[in-house]
């Protein structure tokens, strides 16, 4: 397993990477603090604090974005500068892409869990399920680092593979409803419910939170389903890719 | 007025800015309009962050000029910095109104409610040259592209949510609405309040006025010839 | 460091009060276009040197709010400290009768306004200082160069007396040897010739006195030649060879390759100086074990190089010692360089003067 | 005549001295080459001949004018080939052209006719209308050369141009720029390649931490160091030759043996090829004699003990 020994450098990297953490943790926290100021004590509808629910949306939707570190590095490891370097050594290269990939996912979870510390000790949001949330936070990052791969593999210009990932996060989040509401009809409702992983995690926490635990299950099991389905077809372009 | 015309063949070169220069546009004049907030349509309500993005992402010709070397070339060529820098602000300006334009009157033909469409497209237009303005001070501050672009990014998400573009103005409390009024977003929104609920009319002329006042100042500070 | 920054940081504060002012007050937002006005101007300043009249400007802009708002009075800080700045502070003090004028809190009005004269002042004075010190310095490395140059114009003339003082002992050799010597020695060797001619044997034996009288005068005046015209002090290679001798407890290797011969006066001193400069910074600064000395004299230079293998780190700037050195290798039409990499490593050229035959050596080349 | 001079130029970024009183003069129909190690001042040196940076204090002189020395005018007759490919990637190497050209004033059929002209001139007119995106380093390069001839220039700067491209590129650049000098631009070349210098330029100037510290025609500049002399000599079998009897000819500092090559070093004007090749010939059968004769790159490692290229860089 000589893999194992490049995950501790690969984290590191991850870590130092200032501009990433700027805008995945960084921006956050500025955003939900401004939202707690901004909201203050209104309560929604559900009797909790309408901030909740959007620090809770927030939180899940960065995770949207954390296909874009994976995607970073496995284009520079792989597939441009560093690659003469990588190929020569005496590993496994599907292995160290796995192996990035699960950093990056880790990296992601680990800072939306900084997020939501920063939220229930700084801003006072009480999260009901730390761990539910968790597993869900990391669902919604595989998904999104799988989604990004596929994306990454399937075109030829790396530049189109960054659009195509900003679209998919910040897509998701407008057809989400975030924004504004989405017309009705059955597409968009589709989009808007469960075909959208990020309604789907964030449903399965409020779920979990309304003791509604069949609910919230069904929601991440869809959501687990999705990644099983696509992590395939990921392997497959990314094997045909790296050829 | 060969970088003016070299200006606008490279602005349309880039597929990405295709898209940021005439799709968003378009869609934003096919969605909806909300019952409560914001008045105006929400592409409308919107259409200042879609400005702001491609204010930054047109300027991003500058930063590559910079790091290109291509400024090295011009700084030894008989042309002042000035006639450069207007060339290239006066063909990504004629973009901007004319995207200002396309919206407006799509929006009329469509029959989307925008109150005083006339006075919307003058503060368009206002507003478009401040954000053209406020992308080239930024600029003028980076040597890459892409941190030059994702740390606006972060800017503009702020400017809009505190300008009362994602957020009533009115939930905003005390103390920081009073600050947020040093925002241009704000006074864009606050034009747009004046277009569908009308109002006095030297309040409308205000938001533009500072609106301008903040285009020469955003020009001043970033007509600055950097060089490396 | 410049005050500069200080002056442009001063006057972008003074907008960031009046905002706070604003905000603090009722923040109509036609006031806001006030401070927009005034910003406008800051920028312009913080972008090109205005003249000092611009100032009106600002005293127009808040003139024209007067009526309406104390902010305007408070406004009138920007045009004195911009007064004061270009030493115009009596101009100031009629504008701090606006605070009259104003309905603001008269207190707060009237120390930003002393705050801001005397900061314009003072940061009058700093920039004057400023300019004068880099005056003066530009002054002083000019006089530097000159000096320089000046120096440049004594070696030469030094070099060329060199030249001339040798000329003429050559002269002063060549004729004591042509007057006497060869008179001598050409007096003997004829009446040799005689010798084998002459048949009478007193002739003869006076002759062969005479030959021994004459051989015994030019061995004399020889030896009296050779002499004088050998140097007391040690020269050249010698002279050298002393200063690496007085470093004995370094591992030198000196080397030294091609005709020593050619190398002047003037230029072993400066080799000399350049050796002894180095061996002492490494003997002083470093701790280098070996030092590797090279002496090269080719057709057209002579070239000393000296490296040790020291491992501190570069400490800045070379010593004053190794600044005149490289001057005086300029001078000398050569060159100096020092560099560190593994160890410190000293290149001096010098060009040599053009052999007496210049075509043979090039044919030969 | 003089077209361009520096006077005591001295240049600081902050506390650092990057020029140091620099005197430079450029004669009309020279290429002077001009060389230095990384962070000699060659590129500050450039930047204050053409104006970019303004100078602490010192002269500059453009065209005979030294008051306004970067007036338009002069602008008009000055060309600079920089350093970094400035081409728009995405536009095609005419409209490159045309860009500049336009830029310098020039109108019309006048500046088709230019466009064409330049690219002709680099060998690109097959390729004028495809994006320089597609095109390898060295016609990269060439098309960055063109960009910077539509305006017919005096007086052409050319910062490191031929940085990392192949041999024939090279080649192609450097005999186009020879031309150039044929019809009476005169170009201030900088490279970090000695055989290039030694091929084109009829004048060389080396820069070393912010000084000139030599300056003069190529063959002046090998002349100065030529202190020893290399000999390679080819023998039918070295083994039989007396080292020891070779080494003791007048002159001689070092023989060595590699094979059948044997490696004399003697000191320069030494004159003693004749002895050495008779005393082989008594022992052993000559194949072959090569005098090595020394560059640029050795001028700069006997006045700076340096390389003047890093070792791993070169290619």
């Amino acid at each position: 397993m000589r893999v194992l020994s490049t995950v501790p450098w690969t984290l590191r990297r991850m870590s130092r990477d200032y501009l990433v953490l700027l805008l995945l943790l960084g921006v956050p926290i500025v955003l939900l603090s401004l939202f707690s100021y901004l909201m203050g004590n209104a309560m929604a509808e559900s009797g909790r604090l309408l901030f909740h629910d959007t620090a809770q949306q927030m939180i899940m939707s960065f995770q949207l974005f954390s296909g874009s570190v994976v995607m970073s590095y496995l284009y520079y490891d792989l597939f441009t500068e560093k690659r003469m370097r990588i190929f020569t050594l005496p590993f496994n290269k599907s292995l160290y892409a796995f192996s990035i990939m699960l950093c990056g996912t880790v990296y992601s979870l680990v800072l939306g869990v900084l997020l939501m510390t920063y939220a229930q000790l700084v801003l006072g949001v009480v999260w009901e399920h730390w761990v539910w949330m968790s597993y869900n936070l990391l669902l919604l990052s595989v998904v999104s680092s799988i989604v990004s791969l596929i994306l990454m593999f399937s075109v030829r210009s790396f530049k189109t593979a960054e659009r195509l990932t900003e679209i998919y996060g910040v897509g998701f989040i407008v057809l989400a409803g975030l924004f504004f509401p989405m017309p009705d009809n059955a597409v968009m409702n589709f989009l808007g419910s469960y075909g959208n992983p990020l309604t789907l995690s964030d449903g399965a926490v409020t779920a979990m939170a309304n003791g509604e635990a069949g609910e919230a299950w069904l929601q991440a099991n869809v959501l687990a389903a999705a990644s099983l389905v696509l992590f395939p077809l990921m392997l497959l372009l990314g094997r045909r890719k790296m050829r | 007025m060969t970088i003016f015309e070299f200006a606008l063949k490279r602005s349309f070169g880039n597929p990405t800015n295709l898209i940021f220069l005439s799709l968003f546009p378009l869609a934003a004049i096919f969605l909806p309009q909300s019952e409560l907030w914001p008045a105006l349509p929400y592409g409308y309500h919107y259409f200042g962050i879609l400005l702001l993005f491609v204010a930054i992402r047109l300027t991003a010709i500058l930063i590559e000029d910079r790091t290109s070397g291509i400024v090295k070339r011009l700084a030894v060529a008989p042309i002042t910095h000035f006639s450069y820098l207007s060339q290239n602000l006066l063909a990504f300006a004629c973009i901007l109104v004319l995207q200002c334009t396309v919206v407006v009157a799509g929006g009329v033909l469509y029959g989307q409610e925008l109150g005083q469409p006339l006075m919307l497209l003058v503060l368009y237009v206002s507003f478009a040259f401040t954000a053209l303005a406020m992308a080239v001070a930024w600029v003028a501050l980076y040597r890459s592209k892409e941190i030059a672009f994702l740390v606006y990014m972060t800017i503009i998400v702020l400017l809009s949510l505190l300008g009362g573009m994602l957020f009533p103005v009115e939930m905003i409390p005390e103390p920081l609405s009073r600050v947020i009024m040093v925002l241009p977003t704000y006074w864009l929104t606050d034009g747009m309040a004046w277009v569908t609920s009308g109002g006095d009319l030297l309040d409308f002329w205000l938001a533009n006025g500072v609106l301008w006042l903040y285009t020469i100042i955003f020009l001043t500070l970033g007509s600055v010839r950097k060089i490396h | 460091m410049s005050p500069v920054p200080y002056v442009q940081g001063w006057r972008f504060l003074q907008i960031v009060a009046l905002i706070h002012l604003w905000i603090a007050g009722d923040a109509r937002p036609s006031l806001f276009l006030l401070i927009l006005l005034l910003l406008i101007l800051v920028c312009l300043r913080w972008r090109f040197p205005l003249p000092p009249w611009t100032a009106a400007l600002d005293i127009g802009a808040a003139a024209l709010f007067m009526p309406f708002t104390p902010l305007a009075g408070y406004a009138l800080a920007l045009p004195i400290f911009e007064l004061a700045l270009a030493g115009r502070w009596l101009l100031a003090l009629p504008l701090a009768a606006g605070l009259l004028l104003a309905q603001g809190d008269p207190a707060v009005g009237l120390w930003f306004f002393a705050a801001s004269l005397f900061f314009g002042g003072f940061a009058r004075v700093s920039l004057r200082n400023e300019r004068l010190y880099q005056q003066e310095v530009d002054e002083q490395r000019k006089a530097r160069q000159e000096l320089e140059r000046f120096r440049t114009e004594l070696l030469a003339a030094g070099r060329a007396s060199a030249h001339q003082a040798e000329l003429m002992e050559r002269y002063r050799i060549a004729r004591q040897l042509h007057d006497h010597l060869g008179h001598d020695l050409t007096g003997a060797s004829l009446a040799l010739q005689a010798y084998d001619y002459v048949k009478e044997p007193e002739e003869a034996a006076k002759l062969l006195a005479e030959v021994r009288r004459r051989i015994e005068r030019s061995t004399d005046s020889l030896r009296e030649t050779v002499h004088n015209a050998t140097p007391v002090a040690r020269i050249g290679i010698e002279r050298l060879e002393q200063v690496v001798q007085g470093y004995g407890e370094l591992g030198l290797h000196f080397v030294k390759t091609g005709d020593m011969q050619r190398i002047q006066a003037y230029q072993w001193d400066l080799l000399e100086s350049c050796l002894k400069e180095a061996l002492t910074n490494v003997a002083r600064h470093s701790n280098a074990t070996e030092v590797r000395i090279e002496l090269q004299t080719g057709e057209a230079i002579v070239r000393l190089l000296v490296q040790d293998n020291g491992t501190l780190p570069d400490t800045g700037q070379p010593g004053t010692g190794l600044k005149n050195l490289q001057l005086r290798a300029r001078a000398l039409g050569g060159s100096l360089s020092i560099s560190r990499g593994q160890g410190v490593l000293l290149v001096c050229v010098i060009p040599l003067e053009e052999r007496g035959e210049p075509d043979e050596a090039a044919d030969r080349g | 005549m003089t077209i361009a001079s520096l006077q005591g130029v001295v240049k600081r970024y902050g506390t650092q001295l990057v020029l140091d009183g620099v005197d430079l003069d450029l004669h009309e129909g020279e290429i002077l080459g001009l060389l230095g190690p990384n962070g000699a001042g060659k590129t500050t040196l450039i930047q204050t001949l053409t104006g970019m940076t303004p100078v602490d204090r010192g002269t500059i002189n453009l065209f005979g004018d030294d008051r306004h020395p970067f007036s338009h005018a002069n602008r008009e007759k000055l060309g600079l080939v920089t350093q970094e490919i400035t081409v728009f990637d995405e536009l095609t190497a005419r409209e490159n052209v045309l860009f500049f050209a336009g830029v310098y004033g020039i109108k019309g059929e006048e500046k088709k006719r230019r466009a064409a002209e330049a690219l002709a001139f680099v060998g690109l007119e097959d390729r004028a209308d495809k994006r320089p995106a597609k095109f390898s380093g060295g016609m990269k390069r060439r098309l960055n050369i063109a960009c910077a001839l539509t305006h017919r220039p005096r007086l052409l700067i050319m910062d490191e141009p031929t940085v990392g491209i192949d041999p024939q590129s090279r080649n192609h650049i450097l005999e186009a720029v020879t031309r150039l000098r044929d019809r009476g631009t005169t170009i201030l070349y900088t490279t970090h390649y000695m055989e290039e210098v030694q091929a084109i330029a009829s004048r060389v100037v080396i820069m070393d931490q912010g000084q000139i510290i030599q300056e003069g025609t190529v063959d002046e500049l090998v002349r100065t160091i030529q202190h020893e002399e290399k000999v390679s000599i080819d023998v039918t079998d070295a083994s039989l030759v007396d080292r020891g009897r070779l080494e003791q000819i007048a002159g001689i500092k070092q023989v060595t043996v590699h094979g059948n090559k044997l490696t004399v070093i003697s000191a320069a004007g030494a004159g003693n090829l004749d002895r050495i090749i008779t005393i082989i010939k008594e022992q052993t059968g000559l194949v072959g004699i090569q005098a090595d004769k020394p560059n640029l790159e050795d001028v700069f490692l006997t006045l700076t003990g340096k390389q003047l290229r890093d070792k791993e860089e070169g290619s």
